[in-house]
């Protein structure tokens, strides 16, 4: 299919989108892990109860701030995201989406008990799949995992992977350890057989600030400064080799913002002529792995304040192919419908919408 | 192997000493309690952001080994979370043990860990009103303690200065794991404000700061946690020690409560034995660190250590000195200690008693306050 | 396939002006230079103890570098013995006179030891040293005002000491401090900065109290080279979120040696965000861009290299020329030569801007 | 195309270089267990000093971890930014299309030479001696 032209489009929907576009970020919102309960065994459903192991929301993403909840996607009662009557109203049906993929942030992988950080993990991933995914043939969704125990986590993923509906591996953007280190592997070496690209998505584990100089006072610094997590990864993923060991391995960084990638493939270049010697598996410039390798979700969009820098911006990754659509429900970065930047080009949109997430999670074709 | 004997009392109920307990645990009914006690901004704040520490989880991270931290049975009937109903604890503590004073020390929200300043000032103060409206005013038994957001010495200041004229406080509440060692120059206007208004710095085991509690990195586990956290005690006051808080304040007293006790001796000998070898990296110290531990530190009693043969703790009462111990329960927490049963039926009458209620009255003063 | 070949050039020839904002002279290399200017107190410690900064190594940068004396170029050891940088005449002579430059600022780089006393000390003797040592005997390099800011009350002793001093264009602090330097317990140090008229400059530091980046620790020094910009970024975030240019509108903040491409992807983040969390900060009363247009100063090197040069006239137009100031970092490895760094054709005005006016303006080297 | 005289044999031992002016070009000379290469000694990246730079082999890799090491002292590291040249062609390790220029070396001994044609501007050619020339 060619690409469509826009104002075509938005005569179509009113949302200004094309029909049938792939939402690769929303976050279904666990409201307690009393809702865990049916998929926990004896023991871990006592241990809930009697030592009350329950609001493990993540410090990153307070479900009340204004960036989290978008006002019109608040509900009376509860957690933005938590009642799926709300996510098809306002996004499913709202955006006439094809797939949308959930995202489930919940503190599970945060757990400093590697035990409870799996069993809750795995409760997760087995609620996504009864509580959602049986609920809208629409739905995909991420496998989330604990990194405390590697080799437990591409168990996990095998088990999960069974069920086609799971089209990705989800993690945090600041963990214990870099994400490239040789320690995760296991994980990768899964991930790249099953076809499932590894999801990085903004959030502290609080294993370390988020700034050299510390923490920062705001929530709305932590959440700026989230792109040197993502940072972090990128450089860890190729500096360590995870590319030259597995070739297929894809890797979405979601929720990260987009704009700052370029400086950082200019620097990363640039060093790598001087630095290769350190890192001779590196064969390639760390800009085209970067092209390659790493994908980014639409929203939160930081885009530059004039339209017509959008395509300069776009020169400046020198692909197209990189960016999915995303929402982000129910986070707040655009009002409306607005939820494709200002000044992006008609030839592009369809990319971004279907294009390229097709390209990127290869289990979503099986169904489309 | 034997049946292991019914608890025995350390005294008979009739000749019962008066007993100050250093640690009660007041709680809010529930989080919006605090309300008529912040500023709307803040109220908002709390509702929408809650308390930003330097933690994945919301201070839930290491999930406690009872629900709200609390013994069973301490639960109100009235509803809310342990220990927030003055009536309940009356019953359950206050009249049950023979509290003559309760030293009150809240824990949440704590304005001492969030990282917003401004905000974090604002809890801190709520907390000393709300300590003051709903509890000390309510019962004379019960004393404040002036919570501070010491990472920002001027505002606790501000906040000593002003809660100090008030009899309802006896002490300033801080937690030894900052985001900095204690003793660094950068708390020491706090120190000063407690000298100026001759309040004892309440250090209570804890800190929520990013820093992990042990020094090879981040626990598993709660009861590693548990433990880990007295380490930052140690580390507080041999920090305090070496930086020469006690040199520059030599009248400051600071109570350490819930870390334990029988770690003191060997800190101790530890630092004692550092200081002769690398003197002249701290050559402000007037005396051995030890000395300073003598003259400025006090320690509360919870949780008591059991040693396997059960009187070896009245060794670790020897070298920490009968001067230096002042009982506290820790209620409504699920590590708490009973008066009667925490001591053994052994203790000499006059020990028993500085422990329970004299020493503490010579910390903190109650009767002249 | 062709050589590529650059084209030669005149090093003086091409522009009129040219300041340096980022030249290092050697101190840990040789540190008894620094003894006459210590305390025996902390002379005696130095020598013993020695700084004490976290880092696991004792005499080694943790990521190892890739060119000898911790990341030195290869042709500025001087013949003479001794560290590069450490050299006034081989100085004068490859930097100085090779490329005509009227004006030098020199950034010495001091270790954040732990010890604040020592880490003081260092700072102090620093300081006079670099007038004794270097500009009494050059008068075209000007020397940065060293100072702790973890400790804010020792630094605004050391402010006040030297300020009046005009060899001194700048008071020159690490972005790795143990918090956010907008916090309010760093805010003497910037009110004293204000108070003198001097511009407060943050160099990337190769070290600090917390992991290179939110996520852990690096691996490899060509990660850690990239995470340099990190520090720079958190520093602009926290002073404006924190209010402290709102509150000090004159201050002036200079990021040196950690390139600039970075900076407008986080204007527009931190505008989008403020435009959301406004209630969160409410003391904020300006897009953050407002203030980076207006406050901040980058240094140019270690220069972006866009696989297609042309690309960086897009970042300087989105940071704005006027915000730019030349920098060499003579004699590091990743030194900028002020003919070549710079792989797009520049306007006159621009170019002039950036390899002088700007400097000359901020730095009041006219005065 | 000139052949010019620039070193004696017996000045460049296997192992060592030399910097020479031919014709207004710095040249690097350099001796490889025997071999000669001679490179301009300006780096296609910002101009630097290649003479300076560090000789070393070539390090590649198969998989993380491995480092495989071959040709000891036929990569030229500039003495600035560490980028990589082959002393054999000038080739760029990490940018193919880049080369620094290379020229062609010679060794002749003082008999040939006095046929000529060559050029020395400052060496008096001996009989006795060897010599290196390089074609520019």
């Amino acid at each position: 299919m060619s690409a469509v032209d826009q104002t075509e489009v938005a005569q179509r929907l009113p949302s200004g989108i094309e029909r049938g576009a792939i939402d690769c970020d929303i976050h279904p919102a666990l409201s307690s892990t009393k809702e865990l309960r049916p998929f926990l065994d004896e023991h871990w459903q006592e241990m809930l109860a009697v030592r009350n192991i329950d609001g493990l929301d993540l410090t990153s993403f307070p479900p009340k701030a204004d960036l989290f909840s978008r006002p019109d996607w608040r509900p009376k009662q509860g957690k933005p995201g938590s009642e799926i009557g709300a996510v098809k109203a306002d996004v499913l049906d709202h955006f006439d989406l094809k797939f949308a993929i959930a995202n489930c942030l919940y503190g599970a992988q945060a757990a400093y008990n590697e035990y409870i950080g799996e069993v809750l993990c795995r409760a997760i991933n087995d609620w996504l799949s009864k509580e959602w995914l049986d609920k809208d043939k629409r739905l995909r969704a991420s496998i989330v995992v604990s990194l405390a125990n590697p080799e437990a986590a591409a168990e996990e993923i095998e088990r999960v992977a069974a069920d086609r509906r799971f089209v990705q591996v989800l993690v945090l953007a600041m963990g214990e350890a870099l994400l490239g280190r040789k320690q995760f592997w296991p994980i990768y070496r899964v991930a790249e057989r099953l076809n499932l690209p590894i999801g990085i998505h903004a959030g502290s584990t609080y294993r370390h600030a988020h700034s050299q100089a510390g923490f920062h006072s705001h929530l709305v610094e932590d959440y700026v400064v989230q792109s040197q997590g993502f940072t972090a990864q990128v450089l860890s993923l190729i500096a360590e080799g995870v590319f030259a060991k597995f070739p297929g391995l894809r890797v979405v960084l979601i929720e990260s913002g987009v704009t700052w990638m370029p400086a950082l493939m200019w620097r990363a270049t640039k060093n790598w002529r001087g630095a290769r010697i350190e890192i001779p598996w590196v064969r390639q410039a760390p800009a085209a792995i970067m092209r390659e390798h790493f994908r980014l979700t639409l929203q939160p969009f930081d885009a530059p304040p004039d339209p017509a820098d959008f395509e300069r911006l776009m020169e400046h990754f020198g692909t197209d192919e990189m960016f999915l659509f995303s929402t982000d429900y129910p986070h707040w970065h655009f009002d409306g419908d607005d939820v494709l930047p200002a000044g992006m080009p008609a030839s592009l949109v369809r990319k971004i919408l279907v294009d390229n997430p097709l390209k990127t999670y290869p289990r979503l074709v099986e169904a489309s | 192997m034997s049946v292991i004997e019914e608890a025995k009392a350390a005294q008979p109920a009739k000749t019962r000493l008066k007993v100050i307990d250093c640690d009660i645990h007041p709680a809010l009914r529930s989080a919006s309690a605090l309300a008529p006690y912040l500023a709307k901004q803040w109220q908002e704040h709390l509702r929408d952001f809650g308390i930003r520490a330097r933690d994945p989880l919301n201070g839930r991270a290491y999930p406690p080994i009872t629900p709200a931290l609390s013994r069973q049975d301490s639960w109100p009937e009235s509803g809310g979370p342990p220990g927030s109903d003055l009536n309940f604890m009356r019953k359950q503590h206050l009249d049950a043990v023979g509290v003559e004073y309760g030293v009150l020390q809240p824990l949440n929200p704590s304005g001492r860990e969030e990282r917003n300043p401004d905000f974090g000032a604002a809890v801190c103060r709520a907390m000393n009103e709300w300590q003051v409206a709903e509890w000390t005013s309510q019962e004379t038994r019960l004393k404040a303690s002036i919570c501070v957001p010491a990472e920002d010495a001027e505002a606790s200041v501000e906040e000593i200065a002003l809660q100090a004229k008030r009899r309802d406080f006896v002490q300033i509440f801080m937690n030894p794991r900052l985001r900095e060692p204690i003793g660094l120059r950068r708390y020491w206007p706090i120190y000063e404000a407690a000298v100026e208004y001759d309040l004892p710095i309440g250090l209570h085991v804890g800190g929520n700061t990013g820093i992990p509690t042990t020094a090879s990195g981040w626990p598993s586990t709660y009861g590693e946690n548990h433990f880990d956290q007295s380490t930052g005690l140690q580390v507080g006051i041999a920090n305090m020690i070496l930086e020469g808080v006690f040199v520059k304040f030599p009248k400051l007293k600071v109570v350490v409560v819930e870390g334990g006790l029988a770690w003191v001796s060997g800190l101790c000998a530890h630092l004692d034995y550092y200081w002769s070898r690398l003197r002249q990296e701290v050559p402000h110290l007037n005396m051995s660190p030890s000395e300073y531990m003598k003259q400025n530190i006090w320690f509360t009693t919870q949780p008591m250590d059991e040693p396997e043969n059960r009187l070896d703790i009245v060794d670790v009462f020897e070298s920490v000195g009968w001067d230096r111990l002042l009982f506290s329960s820790d209620y409504p927490h699920w590590d708490g200690d009973d008066p009667n049963f925490a001591f053994p039926a052994t203790l000499p009458k006059a020990k028993l008693h500085a422990i329970l209620c004299e020493n503490a009255r010579n910390v903190y003063r109650f009767e002249t306050r | 396939m062709s050589v590529a070949e650059i084209e030669k050039t005149d090093p003086k020839s091409s522009r009129l002006d040219l300041i340096d904002c980022d030249i290092h002279p050697a101190v840990m290399a040789s540190p008894a230079a620094l003894y006459p200017y210590m305390s025996t107190r902390w002379r005696n410690e130095f020598e013993s103890i020695g700084p004490r900064v976290a880092q696991p190594f004792l005499r080694q940068v943790p990521y190892p570098r890739l060119t000898p004396g911790n990341g030195m170029r290869g042709d500025a050891w001087p013949a003479g013995g001794g560290a590069p940088g450490s050299d006034l005449g081989l100085l004068q002579q490859q930097l100085l006179d090779t490329f005509d430059i009227s004006h030098g600022i020199l950034v010495p780089l001091t270790p954040s030891t732990l010890n604040q006393g020592l880490c003081a000390a260092i700072c102090s003797a620093v300081n006079e040293w670099q007038i004794d040592r270097w500009t009494s005997h050059e008068p075209r390099l000007k020397a940065s005002l060293c100072v702790t800011p973890d400790d804010p009350e020792a630094a605004v002793e050391e402010i006040r000491k030297h300020a009046g001093n005009r060899k001194f264009v700048q008071i020159l602090v690490t972005p790795r401090t143990i918090e956010p330097i907008g916090r309010k317990r760093y805010r003497p140090l910037f009110e004293a900065a204000v108070e003198y008229g001097l511009p407060v400059a943050l160099h990337s530091d190769i070290g600090g109290k917390h992991a290179n980046s939110g996520a852990g620790w690096f691996s490899y020094y060509w990660e850690d080279h990239v995470a340099y910009t990190f520090s720079m970024q958190t520093m602009i975030t926290s002073l404006i979120m924190e209010g402290v240019i709102d509150r000090l509108p004159d201050l002036k903040i200079v990021a040196i040696e950690g390139g600039f491409a970075w900076v407008p992807s986080l204007g527009w983040r931190l505008d989008k965000h403020w435009q959301r969390m406004r209630s969160e900060v409410p003391h904020v009363t300006l897009p953050p861009t407002e203030y980076m247009r207006q406050n901040f100063w980058y240094t140019t090197q270690p220069i972006e290299e866009p696989e297609t040069p042309k690309h960086l006239q897009d970042t300087i137009r989105w940071i704005g020329a006027d915000r730019l100031l030349f920098s060499s970092d003579y004699p590091h490895w990743d030194f900028d030569d002020p003919r070549y760094a710079f792989k797009t054709k520049l306007s006159r005005a621009d170019e002039a801007a950036i390899f002088a006016g700007n400097a000359r303006r901020l730095y009041r080297l006219d005065q | 195309m000139e052949r010019h005289v620039i070193a004696k044999t017996s000045e460049i031992p296997p192992g060592t270089r030399k910097l020479v002016e031919v014709k207004g070009r710095q040249i690097v000379l350099i001796n490889t267990d025997g071999e000669y290469f001679a490179l301009l000694n300006r780096c296609p990246h910002q101009g630097g000093s290649l003479f300076h730079g560090d000789l070393i082999g070539l390090t590649e890799s198969t998989e993380p971890g491995c480092y495989k090491y071959s040709r000891r002292g036929e990569m030229l590291r500039c003495a600035w930014h560490g980028w990589e040249f082959d002393i054999r062609t000038g080739q760029s390790w990490c940018d193919r299309r880049t080369r620094v220029r290379t020229y062609r070396t010679a060794v002749e001994d003082g008999a040939a030479l006095e046929k000529g044609p060559y050029v020395a501007e400052r060496f008096n050619v001996t009989v006795e001696d060897e010599y290196v020339l390089i074609e520019v």
